[in-house]
């Protein structure tokens, strides 16, 4: 396996470079669910949702049809071989249903499963399907569906490796339960089950692997897909969800560009738009003709950081690591380009999160110390330290390296940028050809589903999604922990150390949490209300996902 | 006359063999493994034997031509390696987006700059050929990428009048349609207009000279007459002409155009190819735009014969 | 009245063979088909002598933005981000605190390249094989003529764009080497052309019939009348060249960071900024741009009317 | 079509049974606003046309005897125009007329022949709509009727299988046919005066005859007043009832046809008249061209417009302009020593005699001989 991204839409997604976490269906949001009790942020419910943005006050209308702008194109709707990013999610969403859904609270409830069950080591995971549920060619919902499904994730060469770790073996238990054995105890299963790898595939659609004809059992099914211009969905007139969904359709249009998606909403051409773009968050949260749903603060989110290739000169020295961290000055980035509403945020975690330490021991901005540590490490590296530092194209990027390079001229690291495809980008982040990128990722509902991402063992060439390529045996030792271990108080430690690692090794350099939000013009109502089957909260929108299931027109 | 159509196309088949073999080299000039720059890391034994079936890259150049060439005539383009997609597929979906902008534009531009050059033509150099002569200088130095963004903010951000991106189609009934090209279609007009409306006040002056025009007015003929049935004529080859050569400018226009409205013709599809290594869409869409554009400039010339008899003599 | 000998429409008989599958880029060619004497008693006018003290001035600036005392293009200034024209800062900052006098003046340094670097090598290879193959038919005229056919078959843009998908980075000179490939073909046919009409003429026969050198006869008798021609067209062709870097740039298709360039600059005020948070960023290079091209065109106008060429398509 | 047509405003009574002259045109200037000035074109010519009657005017070119004939019928387009006088068409002053009460006359009482049928007839219009247009649109008939009009018309003006002609563009025909092409569309609405400038300039000798042969016969059969506009006295000399002489702009003389043959008074008339190409000679070769060009209207012109290419010429012609004076009836002409007079002899020998190079040229003697017989070189200037 081996692109960890959409090679697809130009600009789509091409921010940050996003696409990783999501793109693999590793990721997904919220908070762990062993640790929910423990979360400080259990004010989710609490809040009075009646006047919050995305939720209606009045009676739900049935039918019409809503427009929503999306950042980036997906290039297929098959968990096993496409690449989800936010907008595959979306998509998927749309006509798919996975067997966990996260709730409000960050935990993962069953959805589509009617329970999912370990056995007291956590290794065996018994998933109890829920009845009566048919798929949009009429064809039931079963336990051997489901098996079909996970047999086609482990055999692709995307999903499979991700599962490596996951999944062992499995059997059918009845006709409307499976189990599956893991190799080790995943404390996070549950919340695998509520990402790409928890989408259930028809069996139609398993056996011609197509790509363009979703078969799920979702709200919504496809009318048509015309990759690049709009993807048209219409109701499930048999959806489980007895009164779900009140829309008669859904279309959603990829629009690349942030701006010219903004002038969508603007205009009235599209209804809802999703984005990350702060300055559109600054622009229209306080205008009463739209509704702005911020990302929740709910578990992790994609974190905009600057990756470093471990496994290169001159960036393979821990020294020049450091002067390149302490020459950046984040909260002079961020003012720049948060629009005022990005944060600083020098850690994996954000501030609320559990795994938050007091001090991460991250470096901070010291102009003198960067210049010292250049000197340092200078005479190992030809006598001056020259970093390339990319990005895709992407106006703002482009800006944001622009600034750091400059940053880092000023700390005497001569710094030469450029800009890269999307598709090269991702080819050379997996492969290791880069010294210093852009990046955004790291969104997930429990952190161990990042493990991929920083495990030694998936730093090895030639295809490594480890990208930095960072082997740290004692990151590994505590990534274990937090896998395995049942315990939140072992879990909360185990990552904090992660979090300490990270700063000591720097693979990456870290900057602020990406700036999600969903937008909808007025006629457009609760389309943030998801729900789960007993009636209480879901996450609804997060890190770019979005589900329309909820939503009706107002007018 | 005959012997005039046959031979350009003679010229127009010639063309298109080395547009056809210019595409077909594009994917082989690639540096190193064609396959390899295609797949990148998604090289896995099963997708690399697919493609070379679909490359015949396992073949001698020329029988690969021949394959490729053959399957082409067939209406078999390739297809997408990311969406899967057929180019034929998203062809289907372009072309009748770049037809309707090259149309509803150049409609555009003809009822501006046709009455405009009439309008100056008659009375040249008095004011209101001073006026239009130089807004159509602005307008030349206008380019797309200027003028369009300009016109999104005013009439779709601001005005609200129509939509600031998209496409829809006719069948999502006409007045929608309509507005959704009429942005694009006017950011494209305004290079076309300049240029129509230079070449047709010029040969207007030069035929409202002419003794037939004053022959006409000597029968008591009505001027509205006489500029539709005898000036017009004689003074719309080199308008039409200038359709032709304003192709070319549609051409890069027309790529701005749609990625800025994000319309998914031919160019925003290109770009989005191109940006996504998608080589054998480029390869595709390349080649059909290419022969387009020399089909339709073939059309003119053939057009041009037609209608001028002058011509036909030749 | 009755000298008007020529019936309008009579050159595009002769023109549009090549029209329709040439032209390439909105091209408004010019030709001498009356003769290039100037008319008497009436300089070329002001307006040339300004646009051509303009462009100068826009070249000088560039050429010596280095040693002018500008801000450095570069250099970012968090203390002033985003503000508009002031003393400090004559036409304000971007949002990176980034001085835009600076910048546009160091950015145009691209446009300009782009557009006469291509444009004086097509003309020098162009013109050399325009100007031999006009005045002198035979089998290297007709394979010239033939290769020029086919090269302008393709829209530039297009093939540019297709070209750096497989030929990268992108750099300035790879730029000026593919404009310089589109122009080329252009420029030769022009030249062509109006050594074509030429080489007939009383003096041309005159100065053959004495004996003079074939060398001698193009670059006395031929090239100081093909030259207005030439010019004219070349400066044209000088707008679009930096109409379509401009464009490349828009697309993100044109010279990559850090090298800045005026579409860059507009793509960055466009697309990353609200345009109206800062409408400067965008304004300033777009307003260069502008009046670049308008007075380009306008010293070609006043070229073709001055020397009596007829706005023709080619 | 009918968009293009209009209601005829004007009542124009049938020509033949009113009294008076068919056109009566008094003190006509045309002039020209151009960049270097005020150009006279037509510089205060007056005469009158019976109907049934031809009046020959001749004059080089450039002696404005084009921009009369456009001038007589208001067509003269631009903005750069004055014009003054009066031009009286049926007692109707054509000069006060608005355009619409122009269009009214124009084809339908005063029709053009022009002189190049190549650039008169529209090139990519064929030759039957050329003619129905005005048929139609002018005279209200339908297609089928105009149709069969134009045949007729064809038909008459000598043109064989005129209904495969019809569907000929211009340039499909030869010279002469064009030409009757362009005689009949002038005489398809039946107009009362034809105007001919230069009808058969570029037409080879005896195709030339044909054309005058046939505006001859069908001003007879029609009773229409008809001007013969041309630069060649050989080409009136027979057809016509009176002749008018111009130059410069200015009348210079004007008789009966056989009167200024007879008793030529002006010496331009002269001149012109020893330019006549005689027999077997091509109509191209002008044996005694007249030596100099005329003068740049544009300029301030004083004295006789002639005397510069004069052979008669004295200082009083160069210092005042001479009216024009009454020679018999009908006779008038604008000379200080007309031709055939005491005055005009004694003046030719003087330049002769004084070696002034018009003179020389006009009585045949070579320079050089002047020159040797002459004492003093120089002396007329």
């Amino acid at each position: 396996m081996a692109d960890s991204a959409d090679r697809y839409d130009r600009r789509a997604f091409l921010a940050r470079g996003a696409t990783t976490a999501a793109a693999l269906g590793l990721a997904g949001v919220g908070l762990p669910t062993l640790l929910s009790s423990c979360s400080s942020t259990t004010n989710n419910k609490a809040t009075p949702r009646l006047s919050a943005p995305g939720i209606g006050t009045g009676k739900p209308k049935r039918g019409g049809t809503i427009t929503v702008g999306l950042n980036s194109e997906i290039d297929g709707f098959l968990p096993s071989t496409n690449h989800f990013d936010n907008s595959g999610l979306t998509y998927a969403n749309s006509v798919y249903d996975t067997l966990t859904m996260i709730a409000a609270d960050g935990s993962a409830k069953p959805y589509l499963a009617t329970s999912v069950t370990p056995n007291p080591d956590l290794t065996v995971w018994t998933i109890t399907l829920r009845p009566g549920v048919t798929f949009h060619d009429g064809s039931p919902l079963n336990a051997d569906v489901v098996l079909a499904n996970i047999q086609s994730l482990q055999a692709s060469a995307l999903t499979g490796q991700a599962l490596k770790g996951v999944v062992s073996t499995m059997v059918k238990v009845s006709d409307m339960s499976v189990a599956i054995t893991c190799s080790e105890p995943i404390v996070a299963f549950p919340h695998y089950l509520a990402t790409q790898v928890g989408y259930v595939v028809g069996m139609a659609q398993l056996e011609s692997q197509s790509s363009t004809k979703p078969i799920g059992t979702g709200p919504f099914s496809l009318v048509e897909w015309v990759p690049n211009d709009h993807m048209t969905v219409q109701r499930n007139p048999h959806y489980w969800r007895a009164g779900l969904p009140y829309l008669d359709g859904v279309t959603y249009r990829p629009i690349a560009e942030d701006q010219s998606r903004e002038n969508s909403l603007k205009s009235g051409t599209i209804d809802l738009m999703v984005t990350r773009d702060p300055n559109a968050i600054r622009d229209l949260q306080h205008d009463s003709g739209y509704q702005v749903v911020r990302n929740p603060s709910v578990g992790q989110n994609d974190m905009d950081f600057v990756i470093l290739n471990t496994s290169v000169d001159p960036t393979n020295d821990l020294v020049v690591r450091q002067a390149l961290a302490h020459a950046i000055d984040v909260d002079q980035l961020v003012k720049l380009f948060g629009a005022g509403i990005a944060k600083p945020n020098l850690s994996l975690f954000a501030p609320g999160s559990p795994y938050r330490t007091a001090d991460n021991g991250y470096p901070k901005y010291d102009l003198a110390k960067a210049k010292a540590l250049v000197a340092q490490a200078a005479p190992n590296h030809g006598g001056s330290i020259k970093i390339s530092l990319a990005t895709i194209t992407d106006p703002r990027l482009l800006n944001e390296i622009q600034a750091i390079a400059s940053m880092w001229e000023l700390a005497g690291i001569t710094t030469t940028i450029s800009e890269v495809e999307q598709v090269t980008f991702i080819d050379n982040l997996v492969t290791g050809h880069f010294q210093a990128y852009t990046d955004e990722m790291f969104a997930a509902t429990d952190p161990d589903l990042n493990y991929v991402w920083m495990s030694p063992t998936t730093a090895n060439p030639p295809i490594a999604l480890n990208f930095s390529r960072n082997k740290d045996d004692a990151l590994e030792a505590a990534l274990q922990q937090g896998r395995t271990s049942s315990d939140p108080a072992v879990r909360i430690k185990a990552y904090q150390e992660v979090d300490k690692r990270l700063s000591a090794d720097l693979p990456y350099l870290w900057a602020s949490q990406a700036t999600w939000s969903l937008m909808g013009s007025n006629s457009v109502e609760n389309f943030n209300n998801l729900t789960l089957p007993d009636g209480s909260a879901a996450l609804g929108f997060a890190s770019g996902t979005f589900d329309p299931t909820p939503a009706w027109r107002k007018d | 006359m005959l012997r005039f159509i046959a031979t350009r196309l003679v010229q127009l088949v010639v063309i298109c063999f080395l547009i056809s073999v210019f595409a077909f080299l594009l994917v082989h000039l690639l540096p190193g493994d064609p396959t390899l720059a295609i797949l990148g890391p998604n090289d896995t034994p099963a997708a690399r034997a697919v493609l070379l079936h679909q490359l015949g890259l396992n073949k001698g150049l020329l029988s690969q031509y021949g394959t490729w060439i053959i399957n082409i005539l067939h209406g078999n383009l390739g297809a997408s390696f990311l969406t899967k997609q057929t180019v034929s597929n998203a062809l289907g979906v372009a072309v009748p987006i770049d037809l309707e902008l090259v149309i509803v534009s150049q409609v555009l531009a003809l009822l501006v700059a046709i009455p405009m050059a009439l309008v100056a033509a008659l009375r040249p150099n008095r004011i209101f050929d001073r006026v239009a002569t130089t807004s159509t200088f602005a307008m030349l130095s206008l380019p797309t990428f200027v003028a369009g963004p300009l016109l999104v903010l005013v009439f779709a951000v601001t005005l609200k009048w129509v939509p600031a991106t998209g496409f829809n189609r006719l069948s999502q009934g006409f007045g929608p349609n309509l507005k959704s090209v009429i942005l694009p279609s006017v950011a494209l007009a305004i290079g076309s207009i300049t240029v129509y409306y230079r070449l047709l006040r010029a040969d207007l002056i030069a035929t409202l000279q002419e003794d037939f025009v004053t022959m006409a007015r000597s029968k008591g003929l009505s001027t509205r007459y006489i500029l539709m049935r005898h000036v017009m004529r004689p003074s719309s080859f080199s308008l039409l002409a200038g359709a032709g050569i304003s192709i070319g400018t549609l051409f890069t226009g027309a790529f701005v155009v749609e990625v800025l409205f994000q319309l998914p013709g031919i160019g925003f599809q290109l770009v989005n190819a191109i940006y996504g290594r998608d080589y054998l869409v480029v390869q595709g869409m390349a080649l059909v735009a290419a022969v387009a554009f020399v089909v339709v400039n073939f059309g003119v010339d053939f057009l041009l014969t037609v209608l001028d008899p002058r011509v036909r003599r030749a | 009245m009755s000298e008007a000998a020529e019936p309008s429409g009579a050159f595009v008989s002769h023109g549009t063979v090549a029209t329709g599958m040439l032209g390439p880029e909105g091209v408004v060619a010019t030709l001498a088909p009356t003769g290039f004497l100037p008319k008497k008693g009436k300089g070329i006018g002001i307006t040339f002598w300004i646009c051509a003290g303009w462009v100068l001035f826009m070249i000088l600036l560039a050429l010596l933005a280095s040693v002018l005392p500008l801000k450095a293009p570069n250099f970012q200034d968090y203390s002033s981000v985003n503000i508009g024209p002031s003393a400090r800062h004559l036409l304000g900052t971007d949002d990176l605190g980034r001085d835009l006098l600076a910048r546009v003046i160091f950015g145009s340094r691209v446009s300009l390249v782009i557009g006469f670097a291509p444009v004086l090598i097509g003309l020098v290879i162009g013109g050399m094989a325009g100007l031999l193959a006009g005045y002198r038919s035979g089998p290297a005229d007709t394979v010239l003529n033939a290769v020029s056919f086919v090269l302008l078959a393709f829209p530039a843009l297009l093939a540019i764009m297709v070209i750096e998908t497989f030929w990268k980075p992108v750099t300035l000179l790879k730029l000026t080497i593919m404009f310089a490939f589109v122009s080329a073909p252009l420029l030769f046919r022009v030249i062509r052309a109006t050594t074509l009409s030429f080489s007939s003429r009383e003096f041309v026969v005159a100065a053959r019939a004495t004996g003079a050198k074939t060398s001698r006869l193009l670059l006395r008798e031929l090239l100081p009348n093909v030259l207005p021609a030439a010019v004219s067209f070349a400066l044209i062709g000088v707008a679009i060249a930096i109409v379509l870097e401009g464009s490349l740039a828009y697309l993100g298709l044109s010279i990559g960071l850090p090298t800045s360039s005026l579409g860059n600059i507009i793509n960055d005020g466009v697309n990353s900024n609200n345009l109206s948070l800062n409408p400067y960023i965008a304004l300033w290079p777009s307003l260069y741009i502008f009046l670049l091209l308008t007075a380009l065109n306008l010293m070609a106008d006043r070229l073709r009317s001055y020397f009596d060429l007829r706005e023709v398509s080619l | 079509m009918s968009r293009f047509g209009r209601r005829p405003q004007l009542s124009f009574p049938d020509v033949g049974s009113i009294e008076g002259p068919l056109l009566e045109v008094d003190d006509l200037h045309t002039s020209f606003r151009t960049g270097r000035g005020l150009v006279r074109a037509v510089d205060g010519v007056s005469f009158t046309l019976s109907r049934g009657r031809t009046l020959g005017v001749v004059g080089e070119s450039g002696s404005g005897k084009t921009v009369l004939s456009r001038s007589i019928m208001g067509l003269v387009p631009g903005t750069n125009v004055e014009r003054s006088g009066t031009v009286r068409f049926s007692g109707h002053d054509i000069t006060a007329m608005s355009l619409d009460e122009l269009r009214e006359v124009w084809g339908m009482q005063i029709a053009l022949v022009f002189q190049d049928p190549m650039t008169a007839l529209n090139p990519v219009v064929r030759i039957g709509r050329q003619i129905t247009e005005s048929l139609r649109l002018r005279a209200g008939l339908d297609r089928k009727a105009a149709y069969e009009t134009s045949v007729a018309l064809l038909r008459s003006v000598g043109i064989p299988a005129p209904e495969q002609r019809l569907r000929n563009y211009p340039h499909e025909l030869s010279g002469g046919m064009r030409q009757r092409v362009m005689i009949a569309i002038a005489l398809a609405c039946g107009p009362k005066l034809l105007l001919a400038d230069e009808p058969t300039t570029g037409l080879d000798v005896t195709v030339q005859a044909q054309i005058l042969d046939l505006l001859a016969t069908q001003q007879r059969d029609r009773h229409m007043g008809m001007i013969l506009v041309t630069h060649d006295l050989g080409v009136v000399a027979n057809r016509t009832d009176d002749i008018v002489v111009m130059y410069a702009g200015r009348v210079v003389e004007q008789a009966p046809t056989a009167e200024l043959f007879a008793h030529t008074r002006m010496p331009y008339t002269e001149a012109m008249l020893r330019s006549i190409p005689r027999l077997a000679e091509s109509s191209h070769t002008r044996l005694r061209a007249i030596p100099g060009r005329p003068p740049d209207l544009a300029t301030e012109l004083k004295g006789c417009r002639f005397a510069p290419r004069c052979p008669y010429a004295q200082d009083h012609c160069r210092k005042e302009e001479p009216p024009l004076r009454t020679a018999g009836q009908g006779h008038l002409f604008r000379c200080w020593y007309p031709v055939g007079s005491a005055e005009g002899d004694a003046a030719l020998a003087y330049n002769v005699a004084a070696r002034v190079p018009a003179a020389l040229a006009f009585t045949g003697t070579p320079v050089r001989d002047a020159a040797l017989l002459a004492p003093n070189p120089g002396a007329s200037a």
